[in-house]
């Protein structure tokens, strides 16, 4: 790798970092929303 | 028996103007913006010169912006948005009554202050005419595509900020257009394909800008 | 001027939706010609959505409406809600005048100033809209129906805000508009009109239906 | 096809796995893209390495573009035919699409770091999508702005079609302002593409792509799964009262 490697390293990051961050929220926001609404259907139950 | 867009544009217009100087508003932000740049640029003619046309459309634009938080809001709080809507006039039509009142009163007195702000920010006071024309083009896409914003936010409290957001990019056509029509005639440069352009934005913004604005304000009503 | 509507509605099943709860649904009636519907219900039943979906403004969740008249032409409606669309720095005349002209009113300086003799409000024409009480605000909506004749009156609670003699002029307005076979369609509460058709609204709101899995 | 999905039941069943498979096959490919892009294709031979951040940013470049037509089909078929999912599919892609042009802005600057040494270079396309940035903010700011969902969603879907129409308008301006305003030499797309380049540029493509579909499959299904839970806690006020 010649003289612009940190260049090339820091895109891959970034393009990496961001979809792996977005992934993240994501499967995390579906999570959160899965879990709310089986609380709420079981204390509506009770 | 009168049209009722017509109508309304002509009852729009009078509010406007006796809303208390409601229209001079914009005019007041567009002067002091624009006094604001000597003392932030320095006076030196020739950067003036320079930064001028650029700083002349980006606070018309911004001018431009300020009224049209309460373009809809208003007629929406108070029931007028409901009783024009149930008599079955339709939406596009009041949407283009409502934002060419608006323009008449607060847009064009922007324009025409222009060229003055123009010869204080060093411009060669011989384009006066180019630079009123490119005002008055800029001002009606600023407002007509402004009116799309100002109807989707209606429904949202202080929905300034939205409009401002959801505007903004698409102002970049007029903004650009405007701007290098200026730039050209300040350096004495064919200014024609420029101005053109300005004004081929301000009439599609005219033509299309009310068809979406009236569909945005069915759904505000909804 | 007596002229005469000819106008009936038929609801089909109708449904409305107010963000996700369900207001009312499976809602069907008929309406002849110079009928008056009484919307009767707790406050939040769904009242002045309906009169939103009437008047073409509010979209309903399901269902379908018929207005059965004779001529096709769109401006059949007359909307009064809860806000009277008063203009603060407009003066009475000037804005009676302007939906006179907006309605399609032939001579519309003329009918103003008859619309404010029936409305009460002939002595105030000059006073400007933030100047008037809420009662005064209601005679000066009203003034809209009295103008332009049109066939449905879809009207949310007309006699709030108003004094006795403001009761009574409304009531002699929707009998007249009944007698020329006008459809008036009101949320009011408790006040008797004779033949009058009752719509309870606490009939069409859902049971507590189990959780469903469509998305609202 | 389109209406099999339209209903929310059948979706949410059919969609059970189909995020994470797509996330997973999503992560193989951009593994094999990655590779290939860093360690197969040969460097250019003007730009050296640099010339590999290609494989990052033009198919972001494509992608942002992709996802706001994406978004467009959404929200005609919401406006039009009235599919209770479209704006959904349309509000939950927002996001990624964002992503995508955030992404194509900084492999877009770092790239040009070596070329130009400037970190924001006013390049006509890096500009075109930067403005597509803003258009992406404003559509999801409508979504947080306005309450009600259908109020929301029909709102969300006209300043789209706006946006759709202004898009091709704002790259042309951006284009003709670019040339009128004569600056550095080369831009970035004025590279040729050599032929071993492409396989790993549409590796990545397609990485992008898979990993975009399961990025909204589940944001979808978590939307859906809030907006039952909303419902579920409205209903519960309205039987008190």
């Amino acid at each position: 790798m010649d003289k612009y490697a940190p260049y090339v390293f820091s895109a891959y990051g970034v393009a990496i970092g961001l979809l792996a961050a977005t992934a993240i929220g994501v499967v995390v926001r579906l999570i959160l929303a899965q879990r709310l609404l089986k609380a709420i259907e079981k204390d509506q139950k009770a | 028996m009168a049209n009722p867009v017509v109508t309304l544009f002509f009852r729009e217009l009078r509010l406007a103007w006796s809303g208390g100087g409601g229209a001079a508003l914009p005019v007041g932000f567009y002067a002091g913006a624009a006094t604001l740049t000597p003392l932030a640029l320095g006076p030196a003619p020739d950067l003036l010169r320079a930064a001028g046309p650029g700083i002349l459309f980006i606070t018309l634009a911004l001018a431009s912006l300020l009224p049209m938080e309460r373009l809809f809001q208003a007629d929406l709080e108070d029931g007028t948005l409901d009783a024009l809507g149930a008599s079955g006039a339709n939406y596009t039509g009041m949407a283009l009554a409502k934002t060419s009142a608006h323009w008449l009163a607060s847009g064009l007195p922007l324009s025409l202050i222009a060229p003055v702000l123009w010869v204080m920010l060093q411009g060669p006071g011989a384009a006066v005419g180019v630079v009123l024309a490119c005002a008055l083009s800029g001002s009606l896409a600023f407002f007509f595509i402004g009116a799309i914003g100002a109807a989707l936010a209606a429904g949202v409290r202080r929905g300034g900020l939205l409009i401002a957001l959801t505007a903004l990019p698409l102002y970049a056509p007029a903004t650009i257009f405007g701007a290098s029509a200026l730039y050209a005639v300040s350096e004495g440069r064919d200014f024609g394909q420029a101005l053109n352009l300005c004004m081929a934005c301000a009439m599609a913004a005219v033509a299309l800008g009310p068809f979406a604005a009236g569909a945005a304000l069915k759904t505000a009503l909804d | 001027m007596a002229n005469s509507f000819t106008i009936a509605l038929k609801l089909d099943d109708l449904a409305a939706v107010r963000g996700y709860r369900t207001l009312f649904e499976g809602m069907s009636l008929a309406l002849d010609p110079g009928s008056l519907l009484e919307l009767r219900g707790l406050n939040g039943a769904g009242k002045s959505t309906f009169l939103r979906i009437l008047a073409g403004l509010t979209r309903p969740a399901a269902g379908k409406i018929d207005w059965l008249c004779a001529s096709e032409d769109h401006a059949f409606r007359h909307f009064l809600g809860h806000l009277d669309a008063i203009k603060p720095q407009e003066t009475v005349r000037q804005q009676a005048m302007f939906w006179a002209s907006f309605l399609g009113v032939a001579d519309s300086r003329h009918s103003a100033r008859e619309a404010l003799k029936v409305v009460g409000l002939a002595n105030r024409a000059d006073v400007p809209g933030r100047g008037l009480s809420a009662g005064q605000r209601r005679r000066l909506a009203l003034t809209r129906l009295v103008m332009a004749p049109r066939a449905v009156w879809l009207l949310d609670e007309p006699l709030a805000a108003l004094d006795a003699d403001g009761q009574t002029m409304v009531r002699d307005l929707i009998k007249d508009h009944r007698k020329q076979g006008g459809l008036v369609i009101a949320a009011m509460h408790g006040e008797g009109f004779e033949n009058a058709q009752i719509l309870d609204m606490g009939e069409f709101t859902p049971r507590q239906s189990a959780v469903t899995d469509e998305v609202a | 096809m389109i209406s099999t999905f339209a209903n929310p039941h059948r979706f949410m069943k059919f969609t059970q796995w189909m995020g994470p498979a797509l996330l997973g096959l999503g992560i193989v490919i951009l593994v094999w893209g990655l590779y290939q892009g860093l360690v197969l294709a040969p460097a250019d031979y003007r730009q050296g390495d640099a010339a590999r951040i290609m494989f990052v940013h033009v198919p972001a470049a494509m992608m942002c573009m992709g996802v706001y037509a994406f978004m467009v089909l959404a929200s005609l078929s919401s406006l039009i035919w009235k599919h209770a999912l479209a704006d959904i599919a349309a509000k939950s892609a927002a996001p990624v699409g964002a992503v995508f042009t955030l992404i194509c802005l900084i492999t877009g600057s770092l790239w040009g770091k070596p070329i130009w040494n400037t970190w924001w270079e006013w390049d006509a396309r890096l500009t075109s999508v930067l403005v597509l940035f803003f258009i992406y903010l404003g559509y999801m700011a409508i979504w947080s702005a306005l309450e009600t969902p259908q109020k929301a969603g029909r709102a969300a879907a006209i300043l789209c079609l706006v946006g759709a129409v202004n898009i091709p308008i704002i790259k042309w301006s951006v284009d003709w302002w670019s040339t009128l305003h004569q600056q550095a030499s080369i831009t970035l797309t004025k590279i040729s593409l050599p032929a071993d380049y492409i396989v790993p540029l549409f590796t990545m493509l397609a990485a992008y792509g898979v990993l975009f579909g399961a990025l909204v499959i589940m944001n979808m299904r978590a939307e859906i799964f809030s907006r039952r839970a909303e419902m579920l806690v409205q209903r519960q006020y309205a039987s008190m009262d």
